[in-house]
């Protein structure tokens, strides 16, 4: 296992040996980030910008205009909150090839607490005319998303974790901007997930299984421009989406898929967990996971509880989904 | 002036400063400015007029660029990080030669090249699309340490509001900019004491009919304390304007600092009716008011 | 017929009166929001920031920390997106009574073109959690409004447009926290809108209504916390919602009503209606109604064609909502 | 130190500078700090140990607090704009009487009063929530505005990093302090000359193990530009400081400017480990190392 954050700074160094385009804009954390090991690779082409996220971004748009496509390197929630006016105006509206790392992705970020947590990029990122948003599950996918946004000629930011998770893909993985990717089959009930979270979603999945509930895991990398039509292909023939974000359960994830499926006829019905719309707190990533419903049992659990509940509609599975 | 003659000015060569040349440009630009936000029906004028000077001494007797090959990699490179004052840099950039003086007509009126706020991917000779003010000087570090890493020797300037220098955004800038010692980055400040609001009239700290809004402050001071060459200039006397130029210019291979260039302005400068008020900032002009600017200016009847 | 933001700053003058707790927080645009009644009449409660919105929030936090409640004043564009990090950690995360007036709403905002244009605002601050998000419709409910969140001890965001629509409620109207209204009843398609497009889009109802297709019109006035029952009796019997917004078709309106008909069993079908997901331009407000869809005529238009498009499914209107 | 020894200091008197008091209460808010991150197993320890003799300087003898009413309309403010370095603060915060010294041992541990960066809604004694660097200033501009308008004569102190200090929020800030001469307001920079990253070091322009921040910038040339009464300290010696607070006070009544006390400090200081290297930014101290900081800060094996 290997976490996404070391995987993206073990390819970018790669990717630097050939492509003499890419420099990294760091804003003080790339130890953290492990944009330091293409510091040490490539100083000169490793900018550190200091604790500066809004020039970060506007030093990075320059750069762009001469031919670069930089990196930035920083917590994510500083980069969509901080900087989120000259990602606006510098790297949106003019479609700069500016690479977004959003590092420390979602809750779990070392026990630093809501201030660092980044629990509403998807939301905000995917409002952005141009900008392509990526959420990887594993290492795997770390590594081809970050390989294909090296080759990508307009904006990007993907999310990338600072933890390792349990693996689902493997290196024969092939990224396609857009498609989302089935972890599992299962029956009338599909589990929509993104990011890291989509790791454990796979595994709440076979818990839910062992209780004799099978569901479909699909996992969507491309918050977008999503493949719509992959994703109802995936989706076909299931009742229930439950969409599981390790993201508030507002406007992200959940809410595109809300939005696709909503337009559709006879359109399976969408259920949203991920963190309620309240901040969260410092702690350990276990903790983090249980208390706010994100490890595989507390997925399952409410998976669980949700078909069995009265909102569901009926009071059993078997009910829910017939 | 007539039609023909603005369009002899168009090709007008830079490096050849004749100051009266200058002057009679600075003219023609205050007009379309004021007719062209006139005919518009919306757009600053203040801000404008006050970096008027500082803009017809660039393009025509400072810049190393060529309005044929507006994307030279070689060019000079300029940032109106005080997007607001678009139409200026317009009328400008149009008799420099880059688009038809003509176009200036389609100024925020839809569908049009000439964007309220300057906009790179649809304006030739635009580098940097800029609006939400204090982000230039940032984009313009990152051009700079570009050119410094791709060995090219061309400078990069860059305008400023005296209000934008509110935004921290600028002074994030401004200490990466000493960091990387870019001497090749000018920054010009249209110290032109008022902005869009700002501090009522108090006495001692006035400039115009506001409150100098760096009546506090010694921004030379600050600039040299972040390791910064400073320059002064009179923003409305041309050759003091050229002498801040060529030390700026002097700088880039002398030095390796970036220098600012403090340039005293007055916002709306060259109309009697314009100048030396925030009420200005922006605003319509009425067809009196437009007579009055042709006679001030030296437009004539012919002239659109 | 009369602005909002004049309405507002009429409004915050009046409530000055009695209320010494009120302060104004102006980011050099006083005389554009028309914060500038208030400067004038308690030049000891308006403070000046200068060009500086991140400096304004934490200003405005700060003053609320000793009982003051402020507004902050300045192009609700550079609320969300410049200052947006300031707004997450000292507003949203204390809970402060921060009222954000965010002017110059939407895409008409005096020719200034896309940089100042806020077609996000909707998407960004309804993903924050404890923020109250009003989009009122006319000069009545901007002034409800703006006397309902002086009274709130919370954050609040509001819209206020720049320029004055046709009203659609008058003085008896009570602002009520979260309740839609029911703006024209009409058969199975609802359109459902928010702030000031809901009076374009009560218009293009009209129009349609002229055609032969009577639609109900539902003003969502408040994106955040929206009263759910409220949304879902009013829609009682649709088979079609559409909603239009002068707001990107991601994350905001679109995206609310769709994540929550989304959950129901036997939801009508969703379809959203907005700015495509780009970048607009300057123009007069005429000219930006027309080419984006957004005028009466307009919506009416796009309401007639996608009834009748092959994607409603059937190729008539009668079909579609049989 | 016994724990009685550490329950009594916790109510040691403000107002009282004695000076080897301060540095026995410095000592032991160092160990809390390493060994309550070692404990919680996550945790920043370089920027809390360069700030402890300003804060215990500031909580034991200048400010004017009462720990049983943390809430007294009347109480000087403090904001710890680095909030990164909250385990220091709250070592200083649980001395003083605010919360039981056991509780420190709830640090980063999930459902604690004690997170990871501070939150005024949940610790006694924190009057503003940080963590996002570079808005603590701000916050404590509109704190001493609002103690302006209400005729209050509290105080309200900052203290700053000096990579924050980077953040163009804060500059915002300080021109804002100025223009409404908030002499009301104090801010402490800890110039430890380390940040989290940094830049290599480059001879010349070193601070310890990495380049210093500000080595090209006279920061006192900045914010004297910026219409601030500068002092210097030497952020570990005990008179120094407290005679740079005296002089701060007496700017409050005596100058119509805000004060900003440079304090020269050592990041991770008071343990040979930790100090002068970037790298105990953040860092979990093995079983070893708390042996040693014991030793090196003279604490008994009887404290926790
Ligand atoms: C980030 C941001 N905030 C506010 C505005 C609105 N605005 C446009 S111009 C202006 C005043 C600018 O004053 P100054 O920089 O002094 O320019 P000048 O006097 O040269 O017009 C303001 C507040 C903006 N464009 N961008
Ligand atoms: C806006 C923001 N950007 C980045 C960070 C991550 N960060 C935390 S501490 C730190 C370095 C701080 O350096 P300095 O201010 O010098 O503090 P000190 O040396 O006292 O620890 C960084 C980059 C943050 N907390 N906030
Ligand atoms: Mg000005
Ligand atoms: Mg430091």
């Amino acid at each position: 296992m290997k976490a996404q954050r070391d995987v993206w700074g073990d390819t970018i160094v790669d990717i630097g040996h050939h492509d003499p385009t890419i420099v990294v804009v760091d804003g003080d954390l790339a130890n953290s980030t492990k944009a330091d090991k293409f510091a040490e690779a490539f100083p000169d082409r490793f900018i550190e910008v200091g604790i500066a996220e809004q020039n970060m971004v506007g030093i990075a748009f320059g750069l762009s205009t001469a031919g670069y496509r930089p990196w930035l390197s920083t917590f994510g929630v500083f980069m969509t909150h901080r900087a989120l006016d000259p990602i606006r105006m510098l790297v949106s509206q003019t479609e700069a090839p500016v690479r977004i790392a959003g590092a420390y992705s979602g809750l779990l970020n070392g026990s630093s607490g809501k201030t660092h947590q980044d629990i509403e990029d998807l939301a905000i990122m995917r409002a952005m005319p141009n900008m392509t948003v990526l959420a990887p599950v594993d290492e795997f996918e770390a590594e081809a998303a970050t390989r294909w946004a090296a080759e990508h000629n307009g904006p990007v930011y993907m999310r990338i974790a600072r933890d390792a998770v349990r693996p689902v893909l493997d290196d024969s993985y092939e990224f396609k901007l857009g498609s989302v990717v089935q972890l599992r089959t299962g029956g009338v009930i599909s589990l929509v997930s993104t990011g890291v979270q989509s790791s454990r979603v796979l595994e709440a999945a076979e818990l839910l299984s062992q209780a004799g509930i099978h569901t479909r895991v699909i996992h969507v990398p491309t918050i977008k421009p999503l493949d719509v039509g992959s994703l109802i292909a995936a989706l076909e023939g299931s009742r229930i989406v439950i969409t599981v974000e390790e993201h508030s359960v507002i406007g992200g994830l959940g809410g595109l898929v809300s939005e696709v499926l909503s337009e559709l006829p006879n359109a399976p019905r969408v259920t949203r967990m991920g963190l309620a719309d309240s901040w969260s707190e410092s702690g350990p990533n276990d903790f983090l996971l249980e208390k706010y419903g994100l490890s595989p049992s507390r997925v399952a659990e409410q998976v669980r509880a949700w078909l069995n509940s009265p909102v569901a509609g009926t009071g059993t599975v078997e009910q829910v989904v017939a | 002036m007539s039609k023909d003659a603005a369009a002899d000015v168009s090709v007008a060569l830079p490096h050849s400063p004749d100051l009266e040349e200058l002057a009679r440009l600075s003219q023609l630009v205050r007009w379309h400015i004021v007719n062209t936000v006139a005919q518009s029906k919306a757009g600053h004028i203040g801000g404008p007029m006050s970096m008027t000077d500082l803009l017809v001494a660039l393009y025509f007797a400072e810049l190393r660029i060529d309005p044929a090959n507006p994307l030279d990699p070689a060019r000079d490179r300029f940032v109106l990080s005080k997007g607001h004052s678009a139409i200026g840099l317009y009328g400008v950039l149009a008799l420099r030669g880059y688009f038809p003086v003509d176009e200036l007509a389609t100024f925020d009126r839809g569908n049009s090249r000439l964007q309220g706020h300057p906009d790179m991917k649809l304006t030739p000779g635009i580098d940097v699309s800029t609006g939400s003010l204090g982000q230039g000087l940032s984009a313009a570090v990152g051009i700079a340490l570009a050119a410094r890493k791709q060995q090219s020797d061309h400078r990069t300037w860059v305008v400023l509001g005296d209000g934008e220098l509110q935004e921290g955004m600028v002074w994030e800038a401004v200490n990466s900019a000493s960091r990387y010692e870019l001497s090749n980055l000018i920054a010009i400040v249209d110290l032109n004491g008022l902005q869009q609001f700002g501090w009522p009239a108090d006495a001692s700290r006035d400039r115009f009919d506001r409150s100098d809004p760096w009546a506090h402050v010694n921004l030379r001071g600050v600039f040299e304390g972040f390791g910064w060459n400073v320059l002064d200039a009179d923003g409305h006397d041309f050759s003091s304007i050229l002498e801040a130029y060529s030390a700026a210019s002097d700088n880039v291979v002398r030095t390796s600092r970036p220098t600012v260039i403090l340039a005293r302005t007055v916002k709306g400068h060259g109309l009697s009716f314009t100048q030396g008020t925030y009420k200005w900032h922006n605003g319509v002009a009425t067809d009196e008011q437009l007579q009055i600017a042709r006679n001030e200016l030296q437009i004539e009847e012919t002239n659109r």
